[in-house]
């Protein structure tokens, strides 16, 4: 199917080449603002001089922040998280998603479980009930709070039980005829066929868990238990300095300064930097399969 | 008999399902007995079961807090057109990308716009607050050149709503595009032939062939965008906003965050998130049975 | 050959004189090594200190507490936070075990606190606002302190508490004391006027004492161009459009006619709200004749306290009204283009015979609490006795290199580890005091090391014309702004009489009020007919103006 | 290479440079009282700090201008009765004159007319000033320490006075620079500020005192040589030390 692509008239072309360009420059421009910002020096950065090339190159704010332990310690919890979350979620993502994907007539209370889960999707009890029903289960200040509560990422689930309908029914009876069970269909036939929303989904589950600040702030009773998100906010969002004496306002501009605070950014950025293109070639299809088809 | 067989085979499939369903339960359901606090005047240290039943007060109060309405209007309006940005820019930019002949030249421009989609809101506020910031900040700087007064984006509560609009579409018009640019490579290039043979101008065959075409998609999106108009961003919002714009910038979530967590208020808190939730329920049911009729999308 | 030795040593003895000088220079980098502290703070005992602290528990108690933390928190290798100067100090000496449930990040320590008190987790001893302190005593949750205060507390912490008039007062909910005040000076809020000094000795004008001299100057200010730069540029009063701040504010102009805005205070026998008294009317009227004559900014209405700071760095500002220690910021940034620019604190001037009130609520910010049911609540009054007793005002270096934090790790403060930190109100005024007698007597010694260092900078603007040092002279210095503090304290200030909670009908009503009035007072100054401040008296009333005084007087009934 | 001959500073009389030492001690005794006194009542609020800068500047813009012509004039004359090294030393000493002129003028001049930003920069204006005396007066006395025609004792007295010049026009600088930037709140700082500011007055009245010496012992030399010629003992080697 190599769809002839009718091509635009010159001016026309030149013209939407550029505009496209500025949009992605314009992406790519805070990016790599924080990037020159990080290898400039404090003086520098401070007059201002940095915009998309780094002023008096050095690496001296990201000496200063390897050599920050609490840093250090909060970017191995963050790793840990997903190392431990996304294969927690995608296994339960998966058992959750296999039996809604039952056609009705075998499995009756399918409707019932489904929505099940999405109730939980729109009703939550707040923050109050959360916090003593996770400290009720021992969970307070430790790693597995954060993995635990959110380990069924329910959109998730509901992106790849539209994936298993979409697979045509005919190589399930196939299956079911040589006498598989639940089980085999599941992994000889379903999970071999949905690799690429399995893919997508995985990202998106890394993604989160990377991503999340609010439950490691409120969960964790020690700041050395922050993962790296719930660091950066309690240093990036400097706090008020109304309430700060001079002595530590000086102290704050020496840690938190512009920076320093940009080498952070960018050190958090990198992870996902380098994960992202490995499986950007899944997800377009991916996403169509999920979403689009219906 | 037939019962007891059906039970027998499905053994696996409530195997499968009852480590989640467990955890659903603990984490997710109990909690929800909290909506209770809603309707009583919460008293700290007494828990649930402690505290004094006060019926629909809450409720009262909250409609006769000056600032609920604003709220309600502030988050109506930043979702509202965070929704329509969040439309119309990623078809216009999937239009242009589609017409981009270089093979390398648009997947770079794909990577690019796409990877903020997965930079966290902590992230982006530390950028934002930096390159925004009124006094050294970079745009403010290149305002300058052009001549124009510095602006204060994140303090100035006219220009904040549209400052949080604008930084959510850098965030996600990327996502959106790569959906759109998707749905545009399914429609049939025989219908582009017989306009071209028509003698249809360029104009004509976008308006005529390609909008149609991804009608559905763009129909999809946005009902199911309508489902979550009420959570107008608490991420964004809560890590750019600060009191200096509270008028404008304060959204549902935001306020129910300061009344009970800070302020301990927390039946006045419960009751303004259950009527969120209500509303939400009643628009997402609505969107579900337009994007069911229109794209006949369903959830199950 | 004698005379070619000694030209030879001559040249010798030259080259040593230019090493020498070379050596000079370095000698001073010599001061770098930090002195080596004799007590290694890491695991030091206290026997070699003199503490004064009462016999220890004995058995020792557990006693578990919460706390916050910032990016600016270090510790010395070897310890942390459950394990540090201030934990030790509690179990050697006071024999209370201290451990922390919970750290958290400041900015997020009331979130946390709310969450575990609301979820049933109420730790022993904890630092409360005063909005917490209410509600968790309302809920009954504190412990009453009354008796344990009666009879363990020191004269010091009775000294400290009761420096500021309505801090133990604000901790006493009928009559009984359920949480220790964490001190703080209020009057430290009240305004001053702070002037070009520079500009009037330019223009030989005299210090501002009446209202007349003020409008006088502000004229003067914006006419005759006092920074010579040739253009009209110049300001007479600077203002914000956060007319309330601690900077650029409002409420010391209104305090000079004798009205006190958006405070409360006692006439003819009631308590009434001071922005609808009439004595508003003549002041509103003489800001609207400044703003049309020029001397105040035209935009004052939409800028902020950044841009005002602007007006300032680029030196067009010729006074303000702000609080004792503007000096340090943001006035030192007149500084940034005119070295000589220096700034005095005058008391605020008066319309009339009678000297003008500077007005200041108070400052109490957060209180000390104890668990109801917690077996010994006299051991929070003991912890504070060990602090005020040997801390505050106290010359004894070591205690104070032991536990405050010692000057050769300046980055290490070693108090923040404990939530028990009172400091004495009025420090601020204290210390000028001090300060001052020793400029007179020209002797340091018997100021603290941190005075000495002002002391010493003092000295240097005088004797060495070391200009950047008019910060610490036009606060601390002779007739600095810290004095005239002492003048508000004594006479020339008046607290706002309200000090509660906001009452029923000010949770909801009064932010609406609060902001109508701060849009009339910036309208009618840029213009509006004061007809607009008599119509406002009359909605404030209407709006709800009326059930908030009722109920404020009810509340001071039973609050003296 | 023929031994070079001793001789004293100036020709005929000594006048010149016991005026020049004279007067420069008297203008540093001066300007340690103005500054002692108006800084002791300032410290006593008995005159606000206003006034004290106000009486400052006037005592050194006036008393500054007079010093400053007055020791141009002698150097003049000290150039024009010297020989040799002497008067190549009187030469650079000359740009010494202008550092009274320029103490008033130092921050308007910096940063009115340059509109130089700096931090501390009454600090750095300050040491402008003194740069503009000390430079000239070290240059001046290496160049008498170290020429062989000056007498001994003379050139003893020199080296000295290299030390005396550098030791009290940097060190209160190098103290304050201290104090402000590098390291703000040390006691140790402190205690050399309390020295800093004692030495600062002692900017003129040392080097005016070391030329008065130099002036005492080259005249005791000339007299002795007119004895030494007198008595026609005198070899023609060169004289005995």
């Amino acid at each position: 199917m190599n769809q002839k692509i009718v091509r635009l008239p010159f001016l026309q072309n030149i013209l939407n080449l550029a505009i496209l360009g500025i949009i992605a420059l314009v992406c790519a421009f805070p990016i790599l603002h924080t990037l020159a910002l990080s290898l400039s020096s404090a003086g520098a950065a401070a007059s201002g001089r940095v915009t998309i090339w780094p002023v008096e190159f050095t690496t001296q704010s990201y000496r200063f922040v390897l050599e920050n332990p609490a840093f250090m310690k909060s970017f191995g919890i963050s790793l840990q998280r997903v190392l431990v979350g996304v294969p927690v979620n995608m296994i339960l993502t998966i058992l959750v998603a296999y039996p809604l994907s039952r056609p009705i007539q075998k499995f009756r209370q399918r409707d019932f479980f489904a929505w099940f889960f999405l109730i939980t999707v729109l009703f939550s009890g707040g923050l109050i009930p959360f916090y003593m029903v996770v400290r009720q289960t021992g969970l307070i200040d430790s790693f597995w709070a954060l993995i635990i509560p959110g380990a069924v990422p329910v959109f998730n689930v509901i992106l790849l039980v539209n994936t298993f309908r979409n697979i045509p029914r005919e190589l399930e009876e196939a299956a079911a005829m040589d006498g598989a069970g639940h089980w085999t269909i599941l992994f000889k036939v379903l999970i071999p066929m949905s690799i690429p929303i399995l893919a997508t989904l995985t990202l998106f589950v890394a993604v989160s868990h990377w991503n999340s600040w609010f439950d490691g702030l409120i969960l964790m009773n020690s700041p050395e238990k922050y993962p790296l998100q719930s660091y950066l906010q309690t240093v990036i969002i400097n706090p008020d300095p109304r309430f700060m004496s001079e002595r530590d306002l000086a102290l704050l501009r020496m840690i938190s300064n512009r920076t320093t605070r940009a080498a952070q950014i960018f050190i958090a950025m990198i992870p996902i930097m380098v994960i992202y293109p490995f499986l950007q070639r899944f997800f377009v299809t991916g996403i169509k399969l999920g979403s689009v088809k219906g | 008999m037939q019962a007891r067989r059906n039970f027998r085979q499905n053994i696996p499939l409530y195997l499968m399902l009852a480590p989640a369903v467990v955890l659903v339960l603990i984490y997710s359901y109990t909690p929800m007995v909290g909506i209770v606090m809603a309707f009583q005047r919460v008293l700290p240290g007494k828990g649930i079961f402690g505290s004094p039943w006060v019926g629909w007060d809450n409720f009262i109060f909250v409609l006769q807090m000056p600032t609920f309405f604003q709220v309600l209007w502030n988050t109506l309006f930043i979702a509202g057109l965070k929704t329509i940005a969040g439309i119309l820019v990623p078809v216009t930019v999937a239009l242009m990308l589609n017409n981009v002949t270089g093979h390398a030249f648009k997947r770079t421009v794909q990577t690019i716009i796409y990877l903020p989609h997965f930079l966290s809101w902590v992230i982006l506020a530390g950028i934002f607050i930096d390159i925004l910031s009124p006094s050294d900040g970079v745009v403010n700087q290149m305002l300058g050149w052009v001549g124009i007064q510095p602006i204060f984006f994140l303090g100035n509560d006219k220009v904040f709503p549209w400052t949080m609009v604008a930084t959510d579409v850098w965030k996600s018009f990327g996502f959106g595009t790569i959906v759109y640019l998707s749905a545009l490579t399914d429609i049939d290039p025989a219908l582009y032939e017989a306009a071209v043979v028509d003698g249809a101008s360029r104009w004509k065959q976008t308006l005529y062939i390609t909008l149609p075409g991804i009608a559905g998609t763009i129909i999809m999106l946005t009902t199911l965008s309508l489902g979550n108009i009420l959570n107008a961003g608490f991420d964004q919002i809560f890590n750019l906003y600060s009191p200096l714009v509270y008028r404008t910038g304060d959204i549902i979530d935001t306020l129910v965050y300061r009344t009970g967590i800070l302020n301990n208020q927390y039946g006045i808190a419960t009751a303004v998130g259950l009527f969120k939730s209500v509303v939400s329920l009643i628009l997402i049911g609505t969107a579900y049975k337009l994007a069911a009729k229109f794209a006949d999308y369903r959830i199950f | 050959m004698k005379a070619v030795s000694g030209k030879t040593s001559l040249h010798l003895i030259l080259i040593s004189v230019i090493l020498a000088s070379l050596l000079l220079g370095a000698c001073a980098k010599a001061t770098e090594e930090p002195a080596s502290s004799e007590t290694t703070p890491g695991g030091n005992s206290f026997s070699g200190l003199k503490l004064v602290a009462p016999a220890p528990y004995d058995p020792p108690i557990e006693m578990h507490s919460v706390i916050n933390v910032d990016a600016t928190v270090k510790f010395l290798d070897g310890t942390d936070i459950q394990n540090n100067v201030w934990t030790r100090a509690y179990a050697e000496l006071l024999g209370i075990r201290l451990s922390y449930d919970w750290v958290v990040d400041s900015s997020m320590y009331n979130q946390k606190l709310s969450l575990s008190v609301n979820s049933g987790d109420i730790p022993d001893m904890f630092r409360v606002t005063a909005d917490q302190f209410l509600l968790y005593q309302e809920a009954g949750l504190l412990a009453d302190l009354t008796a344990a205060y009666e009879n363990e507390a020191s004269p010091q912490t009775r000294d400290i508490m009761t420096q500021d008039p309505i801090a133990l007062k604000s901790a006493m909910v009928d009559g009984k004391l359920y949480g220790l005040p964490l001190t703080d000076a209020s009057v430290a809020y009240a305004s001053v006027l702070w002037v070009r000094q520079d500009w009037l000795d330019q223009l030989g004008l005299p210090a501002p004492v009446s209202m007349a001299d003020f409008q006088e100057i502000s004229r003067r200010f914006m006419q005759d161009d006092p920074d010579g730069n040739g253009v009209a540029d110049t300001i007479g009063l600077c203002v914000s459009k956060s007319i309330w701040n601690s900077s650029y504010n409002l409420q010391g102009y209104f305090n000079g006619y004798h009205a006190y805005p958006t405070a409360w205070f006692e006439r003819d026998g009631t308590v009434v709200y001071g922005s609808v008294q009439p004595e508003m009317r003549d002041a509103l009227l003489a800001l609207q004749k400044m703003y049309a004559s020029g001397e105040l900014d035209q935009e004052f209405g939409v800028k902020d306290v950044n841009a005002v700071n602007e007006t300032v760095a680029q030196g067009k500002c010729g006074m303000e009204f702000g609080v004792w220690w503007n000096p340090y910021h943001p006035l030192s940034l007149s500084q940034q283009n005119n070295p000589t620019a220096f700034w005095s604190a005058f008391p605020i001037p008066s319309i009339d015979a009678t000297p003008a009130k500077s007005q200041y609520n108070s400052a109490i910010g957060s209180y000390l609490v104890i668990r109801n049911g917690y077996e010994h609540p006299e051991a929070l009054i003991r912890m504070a006795n060990f602090w005020t007793d040997n801390l505050v005002g106290s010359q004894d270096e070591a205690v104070r290199n032991t536990l405050l934090g010692d000057l050769d790790a300046p980055d290490v403060v070693l108090y923040k580890y404990t939530p028990i930190q009172l400091w004495e109100p009025n420090a601020p005024i204290k210390a000028g005091n001090a300060l001052r007698e020793a400029l007179a007597k020209h002797d340091p010694s018997g100021l603290d090391l941190e005075a000495q260092w002002r002391y010493r900078i003092i000295q240097a603007y005088f004797e060495q014309g070391v200009l950047e040092a008019w910060v610490e002279v036009a606060t601390n210095g002779p007739n600095g702004a810290s004095a005239i503090l002492q003048q508000i304290l004594d006479d020339r200030g008046l607290m706002n009489r309200f000090y509660g909670p906001p009452t029923p009908t000010m949770a909801t009503k009064f932010p609406a009020l609060q902001s109508m009035e701060s849009e009339m007072i910036i309208k009618v100054i840029m213009g509006d007919p004061i007809s607009k401040f008599d119509e406002f008296v009359e909605d404030w009333y209407r709006l709800g103006g009326t059930e908030i005084t009722a109920e404020v007087n009810q509340w001071a009934v039973n609050n003296p | 290479m023929k031994r070079k001959e001793k001789q004293p500073l100036l020709k005929q009389s000594h006048l010149p440079l016991i005026l020049l030492g004279a007067v420069m001690a008297l203008f540093g005794l001066a300007s340690a009282l103005v500054w002692s006194i108006s800084s002791s009542q300032a410290m006593r609020g008995l005159i606000t700090a206003g006034q004290l800068r106000t009486r400052i500047a006037a005592f050194e813009s006036t008393g500054g201008l007079i010093t400053g012509i007055a020791f141009f004039v002698l150097f003049l004359w000290c150039i024009v009765l010297s020989r040799h090294g002497a008067r190549a030393a009187f030469i650079v000493g000359i740009f010494a004159s202008f550092a009274p002129i320029l103490t008033a003028r130092a921050e308007p001049l910096l940063f009115d007319t340059l509109h130089l930003q700096l931090p501390a920069g009454s600090v750095v204006a300050g040491a402008l000033a003194t740069l503009v005396f000390a430079l000239p007066m070290t240059i001046f006395f290496i160049i008498l320490a170290s020429s062989p025609r000056v007498p001994r004792n003379c050139r003893w007295v020199s080296l000295a006075a290299i030390l005396i010049v550098l030791g009290t026009a940097f060190f209160p600088i190098l103290v304050t620079v201290f104090a402000f930037l590098i390291k703000p709140g040390d006691p140790a700082v402190g205690r050399m500020m309390e020295v800093g500011s004692q030495v600062i007055k002692l900017r003129y009245i040392l080097p005016g005192i070391c030329l008065l010496l130099l002036a005492f012992f080259s005249q005791r030399f000339q007299a002795r040589r007119v004895t030494g010629e007198a008595s026609q003992t005198s070899t023609t080697q060169g004289v005995t030390q």
